[in-house]
């Protein structure tokens, strides 16, 4: 067994580190989140300096963290332009990767993954936005909600409904839908508790008219095409959960540091301080452990979402217990604003809840 | 009061914040409380509900009050703090000092109301740089919850003084009470007029230590209110084809609140048990049952439209500017101990 | 009753525990409870406290019977345990059954009774091998609470029957409540008697119910006696110089679970919350309280002697053998929503 | 990173299970908890059949959580005569080492630590037991408290005062105290809530000579010494927690499996076996890593504090939920007898306050 990071890798995090540090000051964090406005210039400069490097799945696992460990929303922003990217790569046609994949990767254009619908939330083969064939090309009519970079990115992978006879989740199919195309329509959602900075927004598509080769794989397969996703980019949320609750332990601890040793050696105080420093240890080492499982081509589903779950949790604990042990200190500091973007990680990319029942129905199988 | 009168006074209660609060509640949080809700609330009688009636109080009973600060968390806590400022803790000091006049302008509404009291807590650190000399006063107050209200009581060198305005406010991020906020408030040679001469600080730790069960009936309010927006929504929400009501652990959680409800309800309202074994409690509760109300939202909980999130904020809140901070639990440990204990 | 009076029968069953139930309380966890304390318990009326005074019965009002129970947890759960089965399950039965004469039997302590009721727990899967005929019972009644009490009630096909004494009981392993036991109850060719004709179930399904209050009472026994228990030795336990409740986290744990031992009392006692909202609060906080307690206690807390250890085991099992079970939550919730949720 | 076992520790993982399956049946595991006695036949067949290998500590480690998994009681009772052995590897004279070290690993004789006094527990540096300096003896007198092995073991690591005018742990020195050494008593604590298969006493010493030779190490090290091997044995007892939890685990799911699918797959059970399942995971995967460490010979005692902490709570959290899920008829099983074993595991070889302490001590320390 070995618990350590490569040379490399740990080169590669004080690089994150010191690029978060330097841009993403309280002041700018606090900006950006009064304003809810998206940081393009922020993601651009991220990229530009190569904290975002595609080519390694570590470093952006490792890049999450660092950025998310100052600030969520910024983190979240200048990570998230990629989002769905791994359900083209691994399942599109060449000319769907040349077309789109290629100037995402090469930090020109933004893509999102536009799964959940109004009302919809975890029972993702209950969706009923519907794609029909007509001709060479497929008319979508339907809704989207909560879609990160909903109104900014050029482009989504987009799930639909193709059939109505087949079973629930045999009748969806995946799309690559262009913004600019004619009858589609977002709007931002303003006033989020949290992760104010990313951009959040409804889709709204009226006859919108897809050529059928931005069908990704084969109809019919889109549930598993998205499933197969998440099991992936749980593990990067997971990777936002660890950021965070590293970074409300990080600014209790100053803030505890500057309140001296009569405040900061009470028992009561210490004792928070071991219970976080221990889940955040715990979350991870599953986080990491769920990585290297999928980094080396052999992903276990059950520990991915028992990352997902565990390190949204110790996001929200930290947030929480960091308040409770700095008080009137930290409610006046960045550290509300932990408290406020952590709550979402129980609930995006699969709720705690659904995590849970992944979980256990690996197990119960497995144990049968 | 009998029973009757107060079912009558909670509906009363009830119909002014759906008229006057609940419409309003999401722009309170977004642009703080207007001043006209202060004047209608005023007509009410609740803004110095507790005061004399030779003062321009309602002198109303303790369960009255407790019953308004409840029903009013149930609508905007930010309105309820507002109310307990206004009555549990400016009013009952500035009734102490003999500021009849000033009780008054608080009673109708004309006049808001703050204490600074964030910086007698222990987790409080923030240094004052305030001067006062000849009646005037010049430097920063930090921490003050409701910083743009018209009357500013202060502590300096263990004294009161009242300030009238302010010469300017610098907001501070502020998790919640939003319709209150939450800044630094900024004096230049203002006048300021001096309350009471030492012993300023026991004053406003008394009017604290006195808001126990008056801060549960916040925490109650907010339970309630959250607890039951996550029963409707559960109720009308689907998932896997079936409402979220019907699965088990969305029923018993919730179900569960509602019990938790009931007993905090009945310590607060019905029992003799002192204040300081209930404010521990009613914060903390409210703290659980927020977060899964929240929760049950799902994503659309996180939408400050949805009116849910603010109560996660809120509940966060009341617990740390009221407790139960160290020295509350202190207090509890030496009623339970009857001597000093948890001094480490 | 008045007040003085609820504190002369509360000092009462302190007096009478203090000579007849704490010096054999840790012989009873071992040995199981001696015949003589039923009769001794019966001499003061326990045993039939709520049953009519023209069966024998003490006929005492749901306050007195709450005391009892609750007093009689504090120096051993395990006979207040004995005291809920002859009164609240029982004696309820059997009175309905219009068994007098067994109800006389029971108050005087002159025998003990049991109800087979695990089974209709919906956790619990033992299969019933009991065949009746011609007023005999033959076969195997699985986990049953007290199997060696001399009446035993148990169902069959729907309908209730009485045996008295059995032909043998096959102990199972037992967490709590060990005065009283845990076994399964062999028959042959008993000869038993037919209570009620069909109903059965509903019947001590009924019992049960009505009994929620009744074991939240031995869970605030079980609570205030361990963290009493806790708060006592951290005064004189030292470590590092000084005594355990010194350090905050003691001090403030201990404090916080009176606070909730108090809510709890006030819910029992005072409020007119119905039972299903008590219950899974009351069992809930025994087990955490007990839990503090014996940690708290450290290595000696592990240990049968200090008496600290059987609070936690019986908590436990407290919550287990009453609830909440999914069939309480599913109750509750059903309150909260007026309709059915939680079912899947 | 690599969080696999190597192919060798896998096998010896089965044949540690196996044995203790084939062992430790429900009846055998009973009767010793009933009878609180010490299995001694057990203890010798472990050894004889090389379950216990003390040359590889990740051996050690992997037999302790596979027996703990079966029963804790004869689990601990069959791994624990060693316990306190590494004082003298590390700190003793070879004299010592060839003495009784030998015998110990030969499996011929038995030993045990001996640091806790009555009324002493975490304060270790506080201790009362004296040894006085006579010519080329000690004299101990004084009395120890909870010692594991006390009734059976051949000697014992004991720690005792040498000096009362040195700073409070600086005064203390470590010794092998035989138990037929005249003026030794031990005294058999019975009724124990659980583990009642181990022995644990009480000690006497009255005027017990105690050659020189027997002084562990340098005279006022002894402090150090006992914290260096709680450092390691705390690891173990990580181990001790992982096994009952998944021993727990294994038993609920099995009921739950003879209860049927209408019982097992209602939600509230499995989010129950989810959050086991996960706390599981967590809590392994920071022993490993703190064995790692320490095998490595790098050890870090806060994350083997977090280790123990977390460990200890797992299995008590696992025996607790266990126990919900199951009802009636986990209670009326040998999941009962989990429930009162896990609680030790908060309690010896550093409560769970102390953990804590540590933990967060050495965190505000490296951040400063």
């Amino acid at each position: 067994m070995d618990f350590d990071f490569t040379e490399e890798q740990v080169k590669f995090r004080e690089k994150a580190r010191e690029f978060a540090e330097r841009e993403f000051s309280s002041e700018v964090a606090r900006k950006f989140d009064r304003e809810e406005k998206y940081p393009e210039e922020i993601r651009k400069k991220a990229y530009a300096e190569h904290v975002i490097d595609y080519s390694d799945p570590w470093k952006v696992l490792i890049a999450i963290e660092e950025l998310c460990r100052q600030d969520a929303g910024l983190g979240i922003s200048a990570t998230v332009p990629y989002f769905g990217e791994e359900v083209i790569m691994l399942f599109g046609s060449d000319h769907l990767k040349e077309k789109y994949l290629q100037p995402v990767n090469e930090g020109k254009s933004l893509m999102g993954l536009a799964v959940t619908e109004p009302g919809g939330g975890s029972d993702v083969a209950g969706l009923k936005t519907t794609a029909r064939k007509e001709g060479k090309n497929y008319i979508i009519n339907g809704a989207k909600m909560f879609i990160t970079n909903g109104s900014i990115a050029d482009f989504f992978v987009m799930l639909v409904r193709t059939s109505e006879e087949e079973k629930r989740h045999h009748g969806l199919s995946a799309f690559v839908v262009e913004s600019r195309f004619p009858g589609f329509k977002a709007n931002k959602l303003k006033g989020k508790l949290g992760v104010r900075a990313t951009d959040t927004a409804e889709l709204e598509l009226n006859n919108v008219v897809v050529p059928e080769e931005n069908l990704i794989g084969e109809e019919g397969k889109g549930f598993y095409y998205i499933m197969t996703f998440f099991n992936i980019s749980r593990i990067f949320v997971a990777g936002q959960g660890i950021g965070i609750a590293q970074g409300a332990f990080d600014r209790a601890l100053s803030i505890l540091r500057r309140k001296g040793k009569a405040y900061s050696e009470k028992e009561e105080i210490q004792f928070a301080v071991a219970e976080m420093a221990t889940q955040i240890q715990a979350a991870r080492l599953i986080t990491y452990k769920a990585a290297s499982y999928l980094f080396n081509f052999k992903p276990d589903p059950t520990i991915t979402s028992m990352a997902k779950k565990y390190a949204a949790e110790t996001a929200v604990f930290v947030a929480e217990k960091a308040l409770e042990v700095t008080g009137v200190d930290g409610i006046s500091s960045d550290l509300e604003r932990f408290y406020r973007d952590a709550k979402i990680l129980e609930i995006w990319e699969g709720t705690s809840e659904v995590e849970k029942l992944i979980i256990s129905r690996n197990i119960l199988k497995e144990a049968q | 009061m009998d029973q009757d009168s107060y079912r009558m006074l909670r509906e009363n209660v009830d119909e002014f914040c759906a008229r006057n609060v609940e419409p309003v509640s999401l722009k309170m949080e977004r642009e703080g409380m207007a001043s006209d809700l202060a004047k209608k609330s005023g007509t009410q009688g609740f803004n110095a509900a507790i005061a004399a009636q030779s003062n321009g109080g309602s002198a109303l009973d303790r369960e009255s009050y407790l019953t308004i600060l409840e029903r009013a968390a149930r609508s905007s806590p930010s309105f309820a703090m507002f109310l307990l400022m206004q009555n549990s803790i400016a009013g009952r000091i500035l009734e102490a000092a003999g500021k009849t006049g000033e009780i008054g302008e608080i009673a109708s509404g004309a006049k808001t109301a703050t204490v600074e009291f964030l910086s007698l807590n222990e987790s409080s650190s923030a240094e004052y740089s305030i001067n006062v000399s000849n009646g005037k006063a010049t430097g920063k107050l930090r921490n003050v919850i409701f910083p743009s209200a018209d009357l500013i009581v202060f502590l300096h060198q263990d004294s009161l003084y009242l300030a009238r305005g302010s010469d300017g406010t610098e907001p501070l991020p502020v998790l919640g009470f939003r319709g209150l906020g939450l800044g630094d408030v900024v004096f230049r040679d203002r006048p300021v007029e001096k309350l009471s001469e030492n012993g300023g600080a026991k004053l406003i730790m008394d009017a604290l230590k006195n808001a126990g069960r008056e801060v549960s009936a916040v925490a109650l309010g907010i339970t309630g209110r959250s607890v039951d927006m996550a029963v409707e929504y559960s109720r009308v929400r689907k998932t896997f084809g079936r409402p979220l009501k019907d699965y088990e652990p969305v029923a018993f959680q919730l179900a569960g609140f509602k019990a938790q409800e009931e007993e905090l309800r009945s310590m607060i309202f019905f029992s003799s048990v002192q204040d300081g074994y209930i404010k521990p409690l009613a914060t903390d509760l409210a703290r659980r049952a927020t977060k899964i109300a929240l929760q049950v939202h799902g994503g659309y909980g996180y939408l400050e439209d949805f009116g849910v999130e603010k109560f996660y904020r809120d509940s966060m809140t009341l617990s740390i500017y009221f407790g139960p901070s160290r020295s509350d639990m202190r207090n509890l440990s030496r009623e339970v101990y009857g001597e000093e204990s948890g001094v480490i």
